[in-house]
């Protein structure tokens, strides 16, 4: 699937190029205020990792970005021009895709299916044409296969798989489409620790391919790992916007969990083994 | 019974008598556009009954309010190669096909209820009925005649075609007339409706019914809108027989249901059995005739028996 | 033990904040249906001359009643995720076996009162009983029973009593004891009080504390939202369902006894199409047809909706050739003010929100 | 680049196991619903004598398809999580529109029916806008369509021709032509085919390519299995939407068009309650009542199966007054069989899986 | 919240008493064996964890367990007691507390009404008895600031809660319930640093309150920390049963993600920093 990715990037991606920028981007559910004066640089090739408490607006952040909700205040610009995004179409259109950390993916429809969904292959152009199915099926299988995901049957209702394969769907779908953004909402989650490793993999091959990478994660070593870049969020605002280069791993875990915890953690949990 | 008003034990059964069922070896095909639970309809459906008792046809008794689905039963009993066919006429157009198609298959056809006019023309033999809109000028003339300004005429289903041409009747008797549309199915809808008219309007004089049960909610109505309004009303059932005895219903106009399905049953039979033709090439007409309290006491009796 | 580092948090900011607790009351599903009952009712009394009256208002709040008893239940059942289509029936179905059975045995009618309301509760349990066994929809089951239940009316009362009306019972024992707790009213100046709004007013007040104040609401809202969930967490889902459907059958036997008492003698053909009418008024209250979402008080409102259109539309004298089309009219008035006002004080609405 | 750790896998478990090509073809929607119109019709060949012939049999494709055509559309409808009410009044206003403009004006028929058209996709476009734009459930949206044009169908049709119905259009221009399309029946044999069964098969076979094989199709299933998850994976939710409406609308013209030049007049009430059977027939062909499941030929087959107990109650000779407790029971039975043999082939239910 | 497991638990529970005992347990759904062959021990006062790849299983086992699914074959037996759940009631009246994977929590309902859901407080014993609203609010949003967790209203639907927000509801709710067997699938999924420590010290809390835990995670560290006893699954069936004495955090580790992945990752994906 990294091969997917080296396939499937836009071939006009220069290496540090602002793919995304946001500024000053702020958003409220009705009364409530979920983020606000945030400035954001999606760069192509760079990993930008955000980080930050349960609560904090990550995934707001990336709902603004992928065009599932609109900001209610401040600019987006995509390749430099400004956008106010009114359907997540128009963001995949301009290559973004995305993993949500709900996977929107519709329960009762099959595995490949939902993999294709939205973005499916036709053996022609007038509306009633029909599906390439048994391409589909296979492309589906296959870049399932890649990330370690053997499901035991291509056509079963996605409801019915465990809740880690139903997220191997949904990034390997994003990664499969994704041609100059890819955005990740805690995709390691629901993931073992094989599997886990194949999505940094990816990350990392996505990167490597010029995407540019938002990657939302609860995991400062999984960050760490990958990321250029470190955006947290603490209560819907930016707290710290470091480069690669001007953080460690202990200042991101520090910051991240307002004080080394899990060390201290380690420490206070400690039996004999 | 240790309850009084209750049921009477009538003992006999009084529609006995007849042949056994199908020993005439005829199958009819009765054929309405009842809307089902119709207390009119139960009395045309117990006359044809009757009937098929009496003469030991066999009857096939089917309905649907619906024109194009009133044709589909027509067709089925086609298909079910009965012997005859009667049916309503109420959309002579709509169903003109269906009764063609069995006229083809050899199948003679008789018309009931409705369809006076053009019941020839379709290729019926016979028609036994009333027709709507005469009924309609009729009570409208009589009412008329007693004064009546602006009579309000009630239809309980909407859009139906027979209800329509009765209240049209009714108006072109009475040019004040004016309809009101409710909801037949629920009598507390229907006596709030009316109630809410006969507010709104204080100057309806006359309340025209076009079915049994209908007129009984008017009566709640008036009640409870102390409207002096005149009740009369469409067709008969044994409750509204006895609010015209106590005289809180001033008349009902009666085509005779029950006469107009022991007739298209028994013309049949005998056109089978002995090519009759009843009516000499015209229609034979069950109404309208009135009932009011001249000859209510006769007439009460009868419809204790569901006959009238 | 260990201090729980988690409880140093910024204090006050689960206090309400004051623009809340307003919010909050606007957000409440019925504030919504109650303004647009407002505002149609403010158009007939407008409109319409004869509908500025005492005596027109209790009409009016008579035939909402008369919907609005079934209703509420039907909205709690639609709360609970299910349906009931034979809830139009049943009513004519439980005045009918108390009228014929008492007529035909010559029995006190408070004894066939006490059998129609077996008979009816087991109709409900039969309904949830077999959705929760099966599997099926219960629009599939309710709507067998309801084709069950029209038939068996009209062939049941054909045979019994030889037409397809009930036979007077107004002679029989009890009749006046009954008629009173049912379908007696009082004079209020020049205007007629029905008994059957205060006992829908007392429905509504039960349906409205149950829902939100006992744990059995709970239960209601949970296996409507999310049934697989609500069992997960040990809320007693079949049981709570079955008690739905009964409460609409215990319901529809209250109106069927009040259609009984008031009119003598019943058409074994009425009520079909009524079973809509419920799920309208309880819709235009604001329940949810997903289920999860709604509240009695809506369903009551929605009622009264209708009540206010379907009578107001003759107040004011319209063209009844149009009628439909006026009803339909105000319906989608009304649902826009509803959904006018809900959306002013949330900006979550329960279909955009849940997913995502 | 980095081989993939994941590629090593297990050979051969994604290969469908023997057994699981039969169960998946059990498993399909509408194989309950063909096992339960097979042991229905089966049951009447049986009980009446007069079923068993191609007269009758062709009678009940007939009146199926009049029935099947919309229901498949409102199928369409139903598996994209949404309803339409006014399904059962559009045919008739189409009819009225054509009969009526072209009797007024006296010009050629097509020109009636082409306009009958216009305002059909007007209809269901209406429908589908209101309901996506302002997010009130379709429910109610064409809850109000249907009241609207119901009372404008009787309104219109009293101010045009001074009766309920329409007037006969058969010696207007165009008629002959328009009958041959619309309502032609050639005779095979003793029994006569109307031209609506071969349309229908058409438009089924139409829509169950369109679900199964289009793009159209997954995205019919998705905006109805979750109009969320669809929208942020970029399918295009309004238009899917506005399209199912229209669909339904177009086949209800074409009903509509049947009707007419079947009939020569249409009665202006008609047509109430059919949008109930439309839905009736799409579940009991195993549609889901929530959306995201279903399919096109469940939807005929569930016509299907309406169609031959409907009639086969009036074959069989059954007292009309039962009617409807048969069609109920006869309902639940095929419900009961569809539910049985679904079950033998899957366990996981969509009302069970989901969740959890 | 830890004094709330103290506060809660059972009192008669004896450390190293076996609570719940599966023998041979198996489970298909229709044609699927998504179990097969699975024995399991949870003892008083003993953290067991379940670890697996995705799919392996590992929620189907707790589902079992907790009554969500019945067994197709072996037995289960609670307090020596040979049972077979009907509903998930059975085993809360048990006292065994579940979280699960997708948090059964219904969308449209407060976070009070989620919190109490199925174990309301109730004035009366009488049907129609007024619940206790405000004391259940108090509880419900003490037991959420006790995880580091404030909704901003703790009326608001849980439906518009974050990710993480709604998995602590889900913990607390188990937590607050849980008196002798508390079970959680995956509890740290979607939870930041400082929060999944919350939820690490409740396990520890819990298992010195003597309650039985079985653990479900992908993070073989936080398995580590506090488990007693680990199993891994593998496609349904059992390939390690070891108590912490006998398997070090390495051996864990090798055996989950069938070899070193992630060390090895580091090493593939390093970069300057
Ligand atoms: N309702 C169901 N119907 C059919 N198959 C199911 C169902 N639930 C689970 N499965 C299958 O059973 C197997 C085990 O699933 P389970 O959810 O127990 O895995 P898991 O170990 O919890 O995985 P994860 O770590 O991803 O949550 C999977 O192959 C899954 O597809
Ligand atoms: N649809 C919504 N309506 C109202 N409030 C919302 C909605 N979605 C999110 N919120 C609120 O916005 C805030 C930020 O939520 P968001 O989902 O962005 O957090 P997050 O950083 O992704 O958290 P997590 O790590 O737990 O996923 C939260 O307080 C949440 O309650
Ligand atoms: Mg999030
Ligand atoms: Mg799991």
């Amino acid at each position: 699937m990294t091969d997917t990715l080296a396939e499937h990037a836009d071939r006009n991606l220069r290496r540090g190029e602002p793919l995304v920028e946001l500024v000053g981007v702020g958003k409220n559910y009705g009364p409530i205020r979920a983020l606000h004066g945030i400035d954001l640089r999606v760069g192509a090739g760079e990993v930008t990792c955000v980080l930050g408490d349960n609560g904090a607006g990550k995934s707001t952040l990336i709902k603004i970005i992928s065009g599932l909700h609109p900001h209610t205040s401040g600019r987006l610009a995509v390749d430099g021009a400004d956008r106010r995004f009114g359907s997540p179409r128009e963001a995949l259109d301009l290559g973004i895709a995305t993993v949500y950390q709900d996977l929107a993916v519709v329960p009762l429809m099959e595995v490949w299916r939902n993999f294709f969904l939205g973005s499916e292959l036709v053996s022609g152009r007038f509306p009633l044409a029909g599906m390439r199915i048994r391409e589909m099926r296979r492309i589906a299988d296959q870049e399932l296969r890649k990330m370690g995901i053997v499901v035991s049957d291509i056509d079963q209702p996605i409801g019915t798989l465990s809740g880690g394969q139903r997220q191997c769907v949904a990034i390997a779908r994003a990664v499969y489409f994704g041609a100059r953004v890819l955005i990740l909402d805690e995709p390691t989650a629901a993931l073992g620790v094989k599997q886990s490793g194949v999505v940094l993999k990816y990350i990392a091959a996505a990167r490597d391919a010029g995407l540019g990478v938002v990657f939302i994660t609860h995991n400062p070593q999984h960050a760490y790992l990958v990321g250029d870049h470190f955006v947290i969020l603490k209560r819907g605002a930016t707290v710290l916007d470091a480069a690669r280069g001007s953080v460690t791993l202990t200042d991101l875990t520090t910051q991240m969990a307002g004080g080394d915890e899990l060390a201290e953690l380690s420490r206070e949990l400690e039996r004999p083994s | 019974a240790c309850s009084s008003g209750g049921r009477e034990d009538s003992g006999a059964d009084d529609s006995g008598g007849g042949n056994a069922p199908g020993s005439s070896g005829y199958t009819i095909a009765f054929v309405t556009h009842e809307t089902p639970g119709d207390t009119f309809w139960d009395k045309v459906r117990a006359g044809a009954e009757q009937a098929a008792k009496d003469e030991g046809v066999t009857l096939k008794y089917s309905n649907d309010p619906d024109a194009g689905k009133q044709a589909g039963l027509i067709q089925s009993a086609v298909d079910a190669k009965v012997n005859g066919i009667a049916t309503t006429l109420v959309t002579p157009d709509a169903l003109a096909g269906a009764v063609k198609s069995a006229s083809g298959a050899g199948i003679p056809v008789v018309g009931l209820n409705a369809g006076l006019d053009q019941y020839r023309k379709l290729g019926a033999l016979m028609y036994f009925g009333s027709d709507e809109s005469l009924a309609g000028t009729s009570l409208g003339k009589r009412i008329a005649g007693e004064g009546a300004k602006h009579p309000l005429c009630v239809i309980h289903q909407t859009g139906s075609v027979s209800l329509e041409s009765r209240c049209a009747g009714v108006r072109s008797a009475v040019p004040g007339t004016e309809n009101l549309q409710v909801n037949g199915a629920d009598d507390s809808a229907v006596t709030t409706t009316l109630q809410a008219k006969l507010a709104q309007d204080k100057s309806i004089d006359y309340i025209v019914t076009l079915g049994a049960p209908i007129a009984l909610d008017a009566i709640n109505a008036k009640q409870q809108a102390s409207s002096s309004a005149k009740l009369v009303t469409f067709d008969l059932n044994q409750e509204m027989a006895k609010r015209i005895k106590d005289g809180q219903v001033e008349f009902a106009i009666d085509q005779q249901p029950y006469v107009q399905g022991y007739m298209a049953v028994t013309s049949l039979y005998l056109y089978l059995k002995n090519g009759n033709d009843i009516g000499g090439g015209g229609p034979v007409l069950t109404g309208p005739s009135f009932v009011d309290s001249s000859n209510i006491d006769k007439i009460l009796p009868f419809t204790e028996k569901n006959t009238r | 033990m260990i201090p729980a580092t988690g409880q140093v948090a910024a204090p006050g900011l689960a206090r309400r904040r004051p623009g809340l607790r307003l919010r909050a009351l606007l957000g409440r599903p019925e504030v919504g249906a109650l303004a647009a009952a407002i505002v149609i009712f403010l158009f007939f009394l407008l409109v319409a001359p004869s509908f500025r009256s005492a005596a027109s208002f209790l009409t009016v709040l008579y035939q909402s009643s008369t919907i609005g008893i079934v209703a509420v239940g039907v909205g709690l059942l639609m709360i609970g995720g299910e349906f009931d289509l034979s809830a139009g029936v049943v009513p004519v179905s439980a005045g009918l076996v108390n009228s014929m059975f008492c007529w035909y045995f010559g029995v006190n009618l408070w004894v066939g009162a006490v059998l129609s309301l077996v008979f009816c509760l087991l109709v409900g349990f039969l309904n949830g009983w077999l959705v929760m066994r099966t599997g099926i929809p219960s629009f599939l089951i309710t709507l067998g029973t309801f084709f069950v239940l029209q038939g068996a009316n009209l062939g049941v009362t054909k045979l019994v009593t030889g037409s397809v009306s009930s036979r007077d019972i107004s002679a029989i024992d009890g009749f006046g004891s009954l008629q009173k707790v049912f379908a007696s009213s009082f004079a209020a100046g020049s205007a007629t009080v029905w008994i059957t709004v205060l006992w829908w007013v007392l429905f509504v007040g039960l349906a409205a504390w149950t829902l939100q104040r006992t744990r059995i609401g709970n239960w209601i809202y949970a296996v409507g939202g999310s049934a697989e969930s609500a069992r997960a967490v040990g809320v007693p889902v079949v049981r709570t369902k079955i008690g739905l459907f009964m409460t609409v059958s215990f319901l529809g036997w209250f109106v069927g006894m009040h259609s009984l008492y008031r009119f003598n003698t019943l058409q074994a053909g009425n009520g079909v199409g009524n079973e809509f009418l419920y799920i309208i008024a309880a819709v235009v209250g604001g329940t949810l047809l997903t289920g999860g979402f709604g509240n009695a008080l809506g369903a009551a409102i929605g009622a009264f909706i209708f009540g206010t259109t379907s009578l107001g539309i003759v107040y004011a004298g319209w063209d009844p050739n149009w009628f439909k089309a006026f009803l339909g009219v105000m319906l989608l008035l009304a649902v826009l003010v509803n959904t006018y006002v809900k959306r002013l004080s949330t900006a979550v609405s329960p279909r955009e929100g849940g997913l995502t």
